[in-house]
């Protein structure tokens, strides 16, 4: 009587096991592509188009014959913007679906999530999005702004061409604004900012109610100074707090805010008349006009059938970074990692906005600032950029405990954290 | 921005127009000013930003009238290059592509395509001489009101040419009001009198103002003064204008509360007919929100160009499409769970997953853009500190009525009045002859029909997307617990004190912690009324 | 009545029996077949199995409050974060001075957030006694005092449910703060090794498994040694007619209290097995959604039988687990499908289901 | 201002703080004859008046009877005895010592009062066995409880209840599963059980049969004189065949008292039953 139960749990169990041990023993035809963007949850809202671009870009170099005379096949996962939940298919993709590469993450936290997988694994990581820096990992190429590529520069601009004396360094509270505002209030101080000019606020991630946060950046910005709003604000609660300093009368005349994390795709969420001449810093604008640009425009529009859709930073981050690693798997003839890893550094590839990326030795690359403001129609007009591309810095000067310390992963240092006052390599993983 | 004058390469011109803007203030030399316009038109097309910026310059000390105009379009960016013959014009989309008004005579003169066109760009540095461009001229406009905002916007950047205009228009100013800004001006000016007199003199009459350069100019007075007698009087000026602004900024508080309050309340309300009245531990709930906002969302793009009225039309729209979601779910999987409210949880929540990626899937896994109509924005600017936005005073005045009807509904109408007989006594209703499946499966869709038009409410104030019910679930939830399950006026009144609450801590608590400090309260409060705020009494409440 | 804790218990123990089969044969097919063999059992496999087996641990735990004292708790995900926080506090220490910064004192994050010096309820998580204690303390103790105060007033029904939601949302918003100390929205991460075992080694892993499998098999006991005692019918008393229980006697509070806690107490203890084992603890663990998706695991394998907590554990998890990697964008159809439909159609759920099958065999 | 009342009792420093005085004369003293004492008890919910300065005292031993049209107020006269309902006034004493407003419900049912219920309520997903088990006189602090087996005197216990309430033959069978009257008797079984001094049973005999409604009568009359009852009861006729002395409720409070037969030709009585129109 017991044995239809007995054989339910049996089953049960079976199953847990089974997809473990049939591990595909058919990846010689087609190399693996993994891609590890939440397609539900919180995170969907953004990383969604990630995970297209990246069919894309996988669509177009077999269009071109693939990579070593073999297809590429693209291995979707969904880790639903649930951490742990990165980790655990960063390990199926790799150790299951043995996949030859990762295109991934877009949080710091899920990059920390998955470090040690990439780590023990010797798996690859290609990470798109502008991030805190104070990392350097042999598995992990950061293809997105570190803090010196987006955040010092924008200060620059607002401090010599607005006149900025006094600042808000508002963001979400995690480590990303935490870290950015900790060197920019550094660099703000040695540049002769008083204490009491700046004004620093965090708030929890999707906050939508910026009534009183807002209302104290008016009164902070009416001591007769010019003021500027840094924003570090995660994502879409940039929507409600653009709408209230809209509806609280602050023009970008008379407050002008910067965003690091507000771009083309944030701005498709909303009616961008009362945001026009607010700024953003980016690496690439979907308005640069350049012919890769247009055609990397183009492109998509025909695989996602959408013309309204558009571009932002970190598909160009994707780009460039497949694009790197191709190049990579080519040059090394083969996709085992250390071979790539050897192979790509000191690779270049031309960037959308008309210059180079080079893969540099901290894994970073370089990457031309823009300074765009916000236009009616959600699109960026440029107003300032670099004169010559600026090449990431893994660990920020400006920050007591890194600043002596240097990636560098080619001989003799090899190593991601390099302490260049004690000549010691601390941190890794092996 | 005298001192930035002499950084510029340009200086010399720019002094040079300096001294014919002034001269031009006396003369009134229209030939003068129209050579100005010209020149300064010339440079505008070149649409680079630094001759623009001269050639705003130019505009505006010409004087002439036609230049507010242009300048107004160039603000707006409506200011736009024909390449064909590289003549400036305002252009405002229309079907057939732009049509073109003259920028000086403001005469129609036809249309032109997309790519015909060049727009003239500007930063916001221009923005901001533009403003104060326009506000300059401005000062003699015919309409009272622009004037009194053209003072008010030139009271943040007073310098000396635009000090000596003020003192000139002055003195012919025939609005009381206005002609009360421009002397406020000359006063902030005349804090840096060299008589101690005429600086208490300015004092008295800057007594009372609460615009915020005013602040500040005392504050610096007072920084630097030496005279005791001046002294004083700056410190009960400032003291007067602190505790005035101390109780708006009370007043505002209180604003921002009830209109966070209105916000939960609506995300609230429609919880308090599904899981209040009904019992129905319903986590679909957030999802029936989102469903109304996505609902505001279509009818837009159905009626592009009637964003106003679009909004009117959703409010019947997501009510119709949330309640019948909500009739759906609960002719499909509630009734079959009544008297399991644990269970309603378990079922809900695997349709709030459905109804999410539903969203992904069918419309897209972004953010939607919903348009606020132009009513929508700005504020009510009732003095310097205090100003009331016009979308939060709409929210509060939408939920008041939202509640009334609701109000109306369950008390006056036959269905609200078999509701809480169901509610109250499902078998002793049915006996009476209510059909209780047909009441069960009104007040599902009714709570979600609600939910519904919160959503058009929310559409107006945060993101749309498939994400926004998440946001909302937790607090509706708390909100109808803390208010006394079953209990509309709980709700509200909940509601209201919750974000009033929130919004008192946040100043010296900061935006997370006040909202931790209100959980804990909740909890707290709840061990202390184990019913809620407002409890149902009596046996009804028993078992 | 004294055969043991499992008599008339034929589903714990087929439970029992399935769980020692696999603590015995994975370990072997992991380590000592040679990984081409397709008997092999990756690493993987047995980290996702070792979670699945943490997730068993906490549904018990959820099912002895809920099925057994009709305690529907919307927050035990905390006790489950909280004892995973210990843990990762230990696990943080024992980085030492191998931390990015090379600070032998400090976490990395502290480091980079300039603290100058370690907190005061970070001091004692370099010992493993200590954290291994505040592993079932810390989660007991809020437990022990949430439970003392809802209790006494007699909070019951939808309203304990929610305020326990409210306590899982609270403490995730506080945790999210970086002032808190403990790690903000990132949590803790980059551990190295466990009791001085290095935690990316497959015999660690395995340990690991091995632990989780043990504490299961010990928490199932200890739950159903209650539940089978004179107290577990007083509680199941107390989750069908409380007020005629208190009428003949019983101090219902003090009932509900006492279990409640010790509920809490294999929730943390479920946690602190979970960190190791994925490598993470950040707030995100706090989220109400999670606490939400333990009860669903426990309706679906079916409530107050213990074994059909587990079932549902495994089972949803395992679903969630291949569903995300076959059908990425349509995995949430599945697992809310799943839901309405086992509510509907199963309100016994698994367990049940089998029960009912037996009955009529 | 209520808090600041309690704060500032709590505070008074000629006084020890409630919780830390011991409870003292939980023995039940019944040496004047009375075991319990009601006096000018009054209950309010929602502005109506459940219990109106209500008088009642029961003597130890007897076999009172209280009816009452619906509304009388019955059965929040015993919610108050048990301690469910706490009254806005007035004072309620277990003999001479024990002051009921104090104790908590359990601490009410272990000082020797039980409570029948009138909707039976039996623990439906326990056997009758274990029904009986859970009600016994024992221990029932926690650990206690975790670690309590049954003594062969204890079992012998239960079989005699179980005999005097005829429920030998369902002893392992579910409680839900039992009849209506065979509730009702497993109730006043785990009444039995808790050995109780004072008995309060809410209309024993609702949905019996007759046959059923007899052996109830005697079993509850084989009960007084150990044990006091009070009965509460809508039938007439159930009422006549046990009591000796009937009180009458209305509008929460004493109508009337006596004989069957005194309160049956009270006029007062026979207005409230017959002339209003809430006749039952």
């Amino acid at each position: 009587m017991t044995k239809t139960k007995r054989f339910a749990s049996a089953s049960a169990l079976a199953a847990a096991l089974s997809f473990g041990i049939t591990a595909l023993a058919n990846a010689a035809d087609t190399i693996k592509v993994g891609i590890l963007h939440s397609l539900s949850g919180t995170m969907a809202i953004s990383e969604t188009t990630l995970k297209d671009t990246m069919l894309m870009l996988i669509d177009e170099q077999n269009k071109k014959g693939g990579l070593l005379g073999k297809q590429l096949e693209a291995v979707v996962v969904d880790p639903a913007s649930n951490w742990p939940l990165f980790a655990e298919k960063a390990r199926e993709l790799i150790e299951k679906d043995k996949v030859a590469a990762v295109f991934g993450c877009w949080t710091s936290v899920s990059r920390k999530s998955v470090l040690p997988v990439f780590e023990e694994l010797n798996g690859l990581l290609f990470y798109p999005v502008q991030y805190e820096g104070e990392e350097s990992s042999k598995n992990v190429f950061y293809t997105g702004a570190a803090p010196n590529q987006q955040a010092i520069p924008a200060v620059d601009y607002l401090m010599d061409d607005l006149e900025v004396k006094r600042w808000v360094l508002a963001g979400t509270d995690y480590v990303y604004p935490r870290t950015t505002n900790k060197i920019l209030e550094a660099y703000l101080k040695s540049k002769g900012v008083a204490e009491e000019d700046i004004m620093i606020n965090y708030t929890p991630f999707g906050h939508s109610d910026w009534q009183s946060i807002v209302s104290e950046i008016k009164k902070f910005g009416s001591a007769g100074k010019k003021t500027a709003v840094v924003s570090t604000i995660n994502g879409d609660a940039n929507v409600p707090f653009y709408k209230e300093l809209g509806n609280q009368g602050l023009s970008s005349e008379d407050i002008p805010v910067v965003a690091f994390s507000v771009g083309e795709e944030e701005l498709s969420g909303i009616d961008t008349k009362p945001l026009v001449g607010h700024l953003a810093a980016w690496n690439y604008f979907m308005s640069v006009d350049t012919p890769e640009n247009e055609a990397f425009i183009d492109t998509w529009h025909g695989f996602i059938k959408n013309d309204d859709r558009v571009t932002n930073d970190p598909m160009e981050a994707h780009y460039i970074g497949f694009n790197l690693w191709t190049q990579a798997v080519e040059k090394a003839g083969s996709t085992d990692t250390d071979k790539v890893v050897e192979a790509i550094i000191g690779l270049e590839t031309p960037n959308l906005t008309g210059g180079k990326a080079v893969m540099l030795k901290n894994h970073h690359i370089t990457k031309p600032v823009l300074i765009g403001e916000i236009q009616d129609d959600g699109q960026f007009a440029v107003v300032w950029e670099t004169d010559a591309e600026v090449p990431g810095d893994a660990w920020s000067d400006f920050l007591p405990g890194s600043k002596d310390i240097v990636a560098d992963w080619t001989p003799p240092i090899s190593c991601g954290n390099y302490n260049s006052v004690t000549k010691k390599c601390s941190g890794q993983n092996y | 921005m005298p001192t930035r004058l002499l950084r510029s390469p340009l200086s010399a011109l720019r002094l040079w127009l300096l001294v014919a803007l002034a001269l031009c203030a006396f003369a009134q030399a229209a030939l003068a000013g129209s050579a100005e316009l010209e020149q300064g038109i010339a440079l505008i097309k070149t649409n680079k930003y630094d001759q623009v910026e001269e050639g705003v310059t130019l505009v505006a000390s010409s004087r002439d009238p036609r230049a507010v105009g242009l300048l107004a379009a160039l603000q707006d960016s409506d200011l736009y290059l024909r390449k064909a013959d590289g003549r400036l014009f305002i252009a405002t989309r229309s079907d057939a592509g732009y049509d073109l008004i003259d920028p000086l005579t403001q005469a129609p003169a036809g249309t032109a395509g997309k790519r015909d066109l060049k727009r003239i760009r500007i930063n916001n540095r221009l923005r901001s001489q533009l403003r104060t461009a326009v506000a300059t001229l401005n000062l003699t406009h015919p309409e009272a009101s622009v004037r009194l905002a053209a003072v008010n916007e030139m009271l943040d950047r007073l310098d000396a040419d635009s000090l000596a205009l003020l003192r000139d228009l002055a003195g012919d100013e025939k609005n009381a009001e206005v002609r009360a800004g421009m002397t406020a001006a000359i006063a902030l000016a005349d804090l840096n009198a060299d008589e101690p007199a005429r600086r208490i003199e300015a004092l008295d009459q800057l007594e009372g103002n609460l615009h915020p350069a005013v602040q500040g100019g005392i504050q610096r007075l007072l920084d630097r003064e030496q005279d005791e007698a001046v002294r004083a009087t700056a410190e009960r000026v400032l003291e007067g204008l602190q505790f005035k602004r101390d109780l708006y900024g009370f007043a505002e508080t209180l604003f921002f509360g009830l209109s966070l309050g209105s916000v939960l309340v609506l995300a609230a309300i429609g919880l308090a007919i599904t899981f209040g009245v009904m019992g129905v531990i319903n986590m679909a709930h957030g999802e029936l929100i989102m469903l109304g906002a996505y609902t505001t969302y279509i009818v837009q793009q159905l009626m592009p160009e009637h964003i106003g009225l679009a909004l009117f039309l959703a409010i019947p729209a997501a009510f119709v499409v949330s309640g019948a979601v909500g009739i759906l779910i609960e002719r499909g999987v509630i009734r079959f769970l009544y008297g399991r409210p644990l269970e309603t949880l378990l079922a809900t929540f695997g349709i709030s997953l459905i109804l999410q990626q539903l969203v992904r899937t069918l419309i897209s896994p972004q953010n939607v853009p919903v348009a606020n109509p132009d009513w929508m924005s700005g504020s009510w600017q009732i003095n310097s500190v205090l100003s009331l936005t016009m979308n939060r005073m709409y929210i509060i005045a939408f939920c008041l009525i939202v509640f009334t009807a609701l109000y109306l509904v369950m008390r006056r109408t036959s269905l609200g009045l078999q509701v809480r007989a169901v509610s109250q006594n499902r078998a002793m209703a049915r006996a009476m002859g209510v059909r209780s499946a047909r009441v069960d499966a009104l007040t599902f869709g009714l709570g979600s029909g609600i939910a519904g038009v919160a959503g058009v409410a929310l559409s107006q104030l945060t993101n749309v997307g498939p994400n926004l019910g998440q946001s909302y679930i937790i607090d509706s939830f708390m909100v109808v617990v803390f208010g006394g399950v079953g209990n509309l006026w709980g709700t509200l009144v909940a509601g209201m004190s919750l974000g009033v609450v929130n919004k008192i801590l946040e100043p010296w608590a900061g935006a997370v912690l006040a909202k931790i400090l209100v959980l804990i309260f909740i909890i707290l409060f709840i061990q202390k009324r184990p019913r809620g705020l407002f409890p149902q009494k009596g046996r009804a409440a028993e078992g | 009545m004294r055969l043991g804790t499992l008599h008339l218990d034929r589903g714990g123990q087929i439970f029992l029996a399935l769980l020692a089969l696999t603590t015995l044969l994975v370990p072997i097919l992991n380590l000592a077949v040679p990984a081409d063999s397709p008997l092999h059992v990756s690493t993987f496999t047995v980290t996702l199995l070792g979670k699945y087996l943490t997730y068993a641990l906490l549904a018990i735990a959820v099912d002895l409050v809920w099925g057994y004292l009709g305690i529907l708790s919307l927050g035990h995900g905390a006790f489950f974060a909280l004892g995973g926080y210990a843990m990762g506090m230990y696990l943080m220490r024992q980085i030492g001075d191998r931390g990015v910064y090379g600070n032998p004192e400090l976490p990395d994050f502290m480091v980079f957030l300039n603290w100058q010096e370690l907190p005061w309820f970070w001091h004692g998580f370099d010992m493993f006694w200590f954290a291994a204690l505040m592993v079932m303390l810390v989660p007991g103790a809020l437990a022990f005092v949430f439970g003392w105060l809802a209790f006494r007033s007699r909070v019951t029904g939808v309203y304990l449910s929610i305020i326990t939601q409210a306590l899982t949302y609270a403490l995730m918003l506080a945790f999210f703060r970086n002032e808190m100390g403990f790690g903000g929205n990132n949590g803790l991460t980059d551990f190295k090794d466990l009791l001085g075992f290095d935690l990316q080694s497959d015999a660690t892993r395995i340990g690991l498994f091995i632990a989780s499998a043990l504490a299961v098999a010990g928490g199932y006991l200890a739950c159903r040694t209650i539940v089978t005692s004179k107290l577990g019918r007083v509680t199941v008393a107390i989750r069908d007619a409380e007020s005629r229980t208190r009428f003949i006697g019983y101090r219902v509070e003090r009932f509900k209290l006492w279990v409640f806690t010790f509920s809490a107490v294999l929730a943390g203890i479920a946690g602190a097995l979970y960190v190791p084992q994925v490598g993470i603890i950040n707030p995100g663990e706090f989220s109400p959604i999670n606490s939400i998706e333990i009860v669903v695991w426990v309706a679906i394998g079916g409530r107050a039988t213990l074994y059909g907590a587990v079932l549902g554990a495994l089972l949803v998890n395992y679903g969630k687990t291949y569903l995300t990697g076959v059908m990425p964008d349509a995995w949430l159809f599945a697992l809310g499908g799943l839901f309405v439909l086992v509510t509907l159609l199963l309100p016994q759920g698994i367990a049940g289901l089998l029960r009912r099958k037996e009955a009529t065999a | 201002m209520k808090t600041l009342d309690t704060l500032r009792t709590t505070m008074r420093r000629d006084q020890v703080w409630e919780i830390m005085v011991p409870k003292t004369g939980l023995e039940l003293d019944i040496s004047h004859g009375t075991i319990l004492y009601l006096e000018d008890i009054s209950v309010t919910f929602d502005g109506f008046r459940a219990i109106d300065r209500l008088n009642l005292y029961i003597d130890a031993g007897e076999l009172r009877c209280i009816i009452g049209p619906n509304g009388a107020g019955k059965t929040t006269m015993m919610d108050i005895i048990t301690g469910k309902t706490r009254p806005d006034t007035g004072t309620a004493w277990f003999g001479q010592t024990i002051d009921l407003l104090r104790l908590s419900e359990p601490e009410i049912a272990s000082v020797g009062i039980g409570r029948k219920f009138q909707k039976p309520t039996v623990f439906e997903h326990h056997s009758v066995m274990e029904n009986l088990e859970l009600a016994m006189a024992a221990d029932k602090r926690v650990w206690p409880t975790l670690v309590a087996r049954l003594t062969p005197e204890q079992h012998a216990r239960i079989d005699a209840v179980l005999e005097t309430i005829g429920l030998q033959a369902h002893r392992a069978r579910r409680a839900g599963a039992l009849s209506h009257g065979q509730k009702q008797w497993l109730e006043i079984g785990m009444l039995l059980m808790q050995d109780p001094h004072l008995l309060l049973v809410d209309e024993p005999v609702a949905g019996m049969t007759h046959q059923e409604m007899d052996r109830t009568a005697e079993l509850l009359k084989s009960l007084a004189g150990r044990h006091t009852v009070v009965v509460v009861e809508h039938d007439m006729d159930f009422v006549r065949s046990i009591a000796n002395k009937v009180t009458v409720l209305h509008q929460g409070s004493v109508l009337a008292e006596g004989t069957m037969d005194e309160v049956q030709n009270d006029a007062r009585v026979i207005e409230v039953y017959l002339g209003g129109d809430e006749g039952h």
